[in-house]
């Protein structure tokens, strides 16, 4: 029995990234025979300080061809760092559409965010980029689509929200629900006030603790979602934040009727490779750096609770 | 009543009548040859302990912080005269609580040394007896050799000078027979090491410190190393050692680990024992102890109303220039 | 030589036979040695060594610059892993100084610095590491002819041995 | 294939024909320690023993391997002075330009041809369990660095003739004799060895005039020794459920037990033929550096430890768990096969001798009976400790 286990592997179709990761095959860290390990030497060619300690970083390949071909799926994720010190997962932030730039956001946290916040315009950068899974956009046609964030959560949805923006029309509706602990930790405030001024999105902002000045809602995100109270009904959720938000917002959707199936959220984990082979970043049998970092609840269910 | 049989009663007696929530003593692995720490929580259960020629483990490593997650229980732990210096050095720093601890002090008449067996046999063994001196050695293939106790005790068997507890609440039998334990140290071994001329120690160094794998094993086994998860030696920003594994690094590794527990570390040898690919780490230890003596004249873990040395100072210290 | 060596650590009969060519270190104990200047590292103390060094700029003595220096507030900060680092990484000597004892701006922590580098100087030698490259002493704030003096003797003394090459550590 | 015949006094003249054309690797004794280690003729390879105390692992992956180099350039700033830094808001502090240029990045990937002599098969089937990982099997990435290595490796293995009372490999799908990964099979025989070459690598390197037909009696004696040899390893524990079971057990209270001894070193990991976790880290001197991956364990604390401080494996039992988990269950679920070739060094080596054999039988029987597996056990019983939990 044994024997047939060990070698039924052996018999499996050599699979390139291409064949499993969507849209890897025009990035350079995807190439099969290529060396994944090997980022692609980047540009800064501007920074963003979008609160205190975060930053936005947008980026040009150093290779043209590269430059070029660059495409991924609203979700997926890039490895992004200073040589000499180290790299570290982000999501990608810009537009899926966008072809002149890559764009991470950092909040300055260990050792390589803090690498990484002192970069200035025309500094180098290696960058190993997409990586992992995106959000089954395509599937989702046709829903409504319900983003519930705090903090620097937003990076991981951003090129989500702004890919069904694009699409608008694809989808039946779309909510915004972002939450941060005072309003200059708002990150993309020049997005959000375009946001604001569609009527076709549904944007809702709110703080934690009250302040002068403020006009929309205060109140914890899981909070302000059951207040909102949206209708389960042909719509899909998805939340990122801070772990412990992400926890109750999850128990709020539950309450709000949202089956497991509905609601998906990313997930975080210290990584090395990037590319499923290092071992770290495992939850279970699934690896965060190529299964994920997107879950439906359902999948999350599935797995071991050791996040 | 053998020392076994006393171990086994004591533990009996503090776990029935409460005293402890769980014991630590010794028992045999897969096979007879391999003795391992045991966790007795059960007053039935005490039979499994042994005490043999056999029992090098020094228990206290399972005190540390960290190494189990039951914090507030209360321990019975057996103790050698050399793993209780290692206790008394955690005590000195207030590491451990004693309130909940209980003692078991274990005579010792030196211990067999099963990595120096090994080397006789290219087979694996799996029985180890010893009567009147006498080591009975049987392998995978059912070879039996018999060898001189006295030829095969563990180095640090070799010198020792305490081979009762320094501390202990009660202890298993009679006290062993003891030389002055106040004599000044024999450092034989060490001096051996000294007259090397530099290009020989040097090549002695990186020969074997190129074959340490950085799995660990020394620091965690280390009773008098704590650190745990905050171990400089796994820093990387700063990268204060380097984490590339060759000759050089792991011996500032070792060092590193090595000038912490100065003034901690009484070579009880675990490290030695504990090294997968057999780097004598205890020869590091062995030195730095012989410099504290001639500097201080103290032994580490001795004495539980002491510091240790590098925790305090005299003005009148006589060092420098 | 080498293989007698770590066998006795062992504890076991050499088994093997040590092939032509093979003691590497040993070798290499006996290359040639590289011309460059030397680079010795100074960790110095912020109230007393630092001002002492600044002091000797000030006066305009005349010292090497071959000493490269890293301000610490106390002596008793250091670790001796840093010395143990700088070796690693290529110093070729390490100069510690601080307050004089009794002088501390923290009241003891050279007090308990001193035993430590004491400890360690002896490690040290043991390690390969001969006594000049490593020395600890004490220059207090005013004293920058001593300073002087310090620096440009233990420079001597490390250039007299020549940069370190291929050593354990 | 046809069995060949290789006279004991002619191994010597052998490997010094390899070597002439390859690296070669073979367990040498060095003050009674058996390590892999670089074959030079005069030194003597080692077979008695059974198993060196370290898999050949690091000869494929080594243990500090340097990929990339880099340097930086300190004197050009390449910031465009005339461009306004257009993105940076009106309270945007950016830090003052470092001027420094990425002017060089090299990967290096070097394989020269080597051949590993005296590896035994359970050895050769940790490497078949190392390159689904690093093969890109199952939808992974291919990494050139380890299969630049492994393809200018050759393996010849030699069988097991006596197998220790720790191997387990035929409870895993293993054989003393296994031909898994191995090019060519050495069996000792009276006087020599029989060599089966199995691959082509095998036979190029088999093909040396003092190779001859091993003779009918030979190839017998080979083919009993083999039988013997697969007879002698124990079955210590039924291989079948034990991934579902792991998985019905996750939460189980014996994982406490079981770990009680652990120290939370790597040892078990680093000597293992299969073990593969590694870590990546930047070096940098002065303008200088380089990314090297070095091997990582799941019992080193910072291994899952996130920047936040959180650590989702904070305790000695998650990681403890993972390591048994990741062999048999989720190394199964992304690769159908085991991630462990029944060597039994983690066993040996273990400085508190911890017992897989003894997990597999608590941890992969039905949740419910772990004590029935325990009694059956041929170590003492454990000490049970729930309710006790504090």
């Amino acid at each position: 029995m044994a024997e047939t286990m060990s070698g039924a592997a052996a018999g499996k179709k050599r699979l390139t990234a291409a064949d499993v990761v969507p849209g890897a095959s025009t990035a350079r860290a995807g190439k099969l025979g290529g060396n994944p390990y090997l980022p692609e030497i980047c540009t800064v060619r501007e920074i963003i300080q979008e609160t205190p300690n975060i930053r936005t970083f947008r980026l040009t390949f150093d290779d043209p061809e590269v430059q070029k071909s660059f495409s991924f799926l609203p979700g997926q994720v890039g490895q992004f760092g200073v040589f000499g010190v180290g790299e570290s997962s982000f999501a990608i932030t810009s537009r899926p559409s966008e072809t002149e730039y890559i764009q991470f956001s950092v909040m300055k946290a260990g050792e390589v965010t803090s690498a990484i916040h002192q970069l200035s315009l025309g500094d180098k950068a290696g960058v190993r980029a997409p990586m992992g899974c995106g959000f089954p956009v395509e599937a989702w046609k046709g829903k409504r689509i319900l983003y519930v964030m705090g903090g620097i959560g937003s990076a991981a949805l951003k090129a989500t929200i702004e890919y069904t923006i694009e699409h608008r029309v694809d989808y039946e509706g779309i909510s915004i629900l972002y939450g941060a602990t005072a309003p200059e930790n708002f990150t993309y405030q020049y997005d959000i006030d375009q946001w604001q001024k569609r009527d076709d999105i549904d944007l809702t902002l709110t703080i934690d603790r009250e302040c002068d000045g403020w006009q929309c809602d205060v109140g914890l995100v899981p909070h302000v979602l059951e207040r909102m109270n949206p209708t389960p009904e042909n719509t899909i959720a998805i939340t990122c934040g801070p772990p412990i938000m992400i926890k109750f917002a999850l128990m709020s959707f539950k309450k709000l009727g949202f089956s497991d199936e509905q609601t998906y959220t990313t997930l975080e984990k210290r990584m090395k490779c990037g590319i499923g082979i290092c071992g770290r970043c495992n939850v279970g049998p699934k690896y965060v750096c190529v299964d994920g970092p997107v879950f439906s609840l359902a999948e999350l269910r599935e797995l071991p609770d050791e996040l | 009543m053998s020392r076994q049989d006393e171990i086994r009663e004591l533990a009996r007696v503090a776990l029935s009548t409460g005293r402890v929530d769980y014991f630590i003593g010794w028992r045999e692995a897969y096979n007879p040859s391999e003795v391992v720490p045991a966790f007795v929580d059960e007053p039935d259960s005490v039979d499994q302990l042994v005490w043999n020629d056999l029992c090098a483990h020094n228990l206290t490593t399972f005190l540390k912080r960290k190494m189990n997650d039951r914090p507030n229980a209360k321990v019975g732990i057996c103790v050698k005269g050399c793993d209780s210096r290692t206790l008394v050095a955690l005590m000195q720093e207030n590491l451990v609580d004693r309130e909940r601890l209980y003692v078991v002090g274990v005579p010792c008449d030196g211990l067999v040394d099963r990595r120096k067996l090994e080397k006789e046999f290219s087979d694996e063994i799996i029985d180890i007896t010893t009567s009147n001196g006498t080591v009975s050695v049987t392998t995978h293939q059912g070879l039996t050799r018999d060898f001189p106790k006295a030829d095969y005790l563990l180095a640090a068997c070799g010198w020792c000078r305490y081979k009762n507890a320094v501390y202990a609440d009660d202890v298993a039998g009679p006290p062993a027979e003891e030389a002055d334990r106040h004599a000044k140290p024999v450092w034989t071994d060490v001096e051996a090491f000294e007259a090397l001329s530099d290009g020989e120690r040097d090549a002695m160094l990186e020969e074997i410190f190129a074959t340490c794998i950085r799995c660990f094993a020394c620091i965690n086994v280390c009773p008098v190393c704590y650190c745990w998860d905050q171990c400089v030696n796994r820093s990387r920003r700063p990268e204060l050692v380097s984490q590339k594994v060759d000759a050089k690094g792991n011996l500032v590794f070792q060092m590193v680990h090595m000038l912490h527990v100065a003034g901690r570390c009484p070579s009880c040898g675990a490290c030695d024992r504990a090294c997968p690919v057999e780097i004598p780490l205890s020869l590091l230890h062995r030195k730095m102890n012989k410099e504290i003596y001639d500097m201080f004249e103290f032994e580490p873990g001795a004495k539980l109303d002491e510091m240790p040395v590098f925790q305090c100072f005299k003005i009148e210290d006589a060092f420098g220039d | 030589m080498a293989e007698t060596a770590a066998s006795k650590a062992r504890g076991a009969a050499p088994t093997s036979v040590a092939a032509p060519g093979s003691g590497t270190p040993a070798a290499r104990a006996g290359a040639p040695q590289v011309d460059r200047p030397v680079k010795i590292i100074g960790i110095v103390c912020n109230w007393c060594s630092y001002a002492g060094a600044d002091t000797a700029g000030v006066g305009r003595f005349k010292q090497p610059a071959n000493v490269r220096l890293l301000r610490v507030p106390c002596t008793g900060r250091i670790d001796p892993l840093f010395v143990l680092k700088a070796f690693e990484k290529g110093a070729d000597g390490v100069l510690i100084s601080g307050c004089h004892p009794g002088d501390c701006h923290y009241s003891e922590g050279n007090y308990y610095a001193r035993r430590k580098f004491e400890l360690l100087e002896r490690m040290l030698h043991y390690l390969g590491i001969p006594k000049e490259r490593f020395k600890w002493t004490w220059v207090s704030a005013s004293e920058g002819q001593r300073w002087q003096q310090v620096v440009t003797d233990f420079v001597a003394g490390v250039e007299k041995l020549g940069p370190r090459e291929g050593r354990a550590l | 294939m046809t069995i060949k015949y290789l006279a004991q006094d002619q191994l010597a003249a052998f490997l010094a024909h390899l070597a002439e054309r390859a690296r070669v690797v073979a367990p040498i004794s060095e003050d009674g320690v058996v390590l892999f280690r670089n074959w030079e003729p005069g030194r003597q390879v080692d077979l008695e023993v059974l198993l060196a105390k370290q898999a050949p692992k690091e000869f494929m992956f080594p243990q500090t391997e340097e990929y990339l180099k880099f340097s930086y350039r300190m004197d050009t700033p390449v910031v465009d002075e005339s461009a306004p830094p257009a993105g940076a808001s009106d309270d945007g502090q950016v830090e003052a330009a470092l001027p420094h240029e990425v002017i060089e990045v090299q990967a290096e990937n070097a394989a020269p041809a080597q051949i590993i002599f005296g590896l035994r098969p359970c050895d050769a089937r940790g490497f078949v369990q190392m390159d689904q990982v690093f093969g890109g099997y199952g939808g992974f990435y291919f990494d050139p660095l380890y299969n630049a290595k492994r393809e200018a490796t050759t393996l010849l293995a030699v069988t097991c003739r006596d197998p220790r009372s720790t191997c387990f490999c035929t409870a895993i799908g293993g054989c003393p004799a296994g031909h898994e990964g191995v090019d060519a099979l050495f069996t000792q025989v009276d006087g020599g060895f029989t060599v089966e070459p199995l691959t082509e690598k095998g036979e190029a390197a088999t093909d040396f005039a003092a190779l001859r037909d091993a003779s009918e009696g030979e190839a017998a004696e080979a083919a009993e020794v083999k039988v013997q040899a697969t007879t002698r390893v124990d079955v210590p524990f039924e291989i079948d459920g034990v991934r579902d079971n792991l998985k019905a057990n996750f939460e189980g209270t014996s994982w406490q037990d079981l770990c009680l001894r652990c120290i939370s070193c790597g040892t078990c990991t680093y000597v293992c033929p299969s073990c593969y976790c590694f870590s990546v880290n930047d070096s940098l001197v002065e303008t200088k550096g380089e990314r090297y991956r070095v091997w990582d364990n799941c019992f080193n604390p910072t291994y899952t430890l996130e920047t936040s401080g959180h650590n989702p494996r904070e305790k000695k039992v998650n990681r403890f768990r993972n390591r048994f988990s990741h062999k048999f269950w989720y190394y199964q679920d992304k690769y159908d096969s085991l991630l462990c070739s029944g060597c039994g060094r983690c066993i040996m080596h273990c400085p508190t001798r911890i017992d897989i054999r003894e997990v597999l039988r608590v941890m992969g029987a039905p949740a419910g009976v772990p004590e029935a597996a325990g009694a059956a056990s041929n170590s003492a019983e454990l000490p049970a400790t729930d309710g006790k939990e504090a």
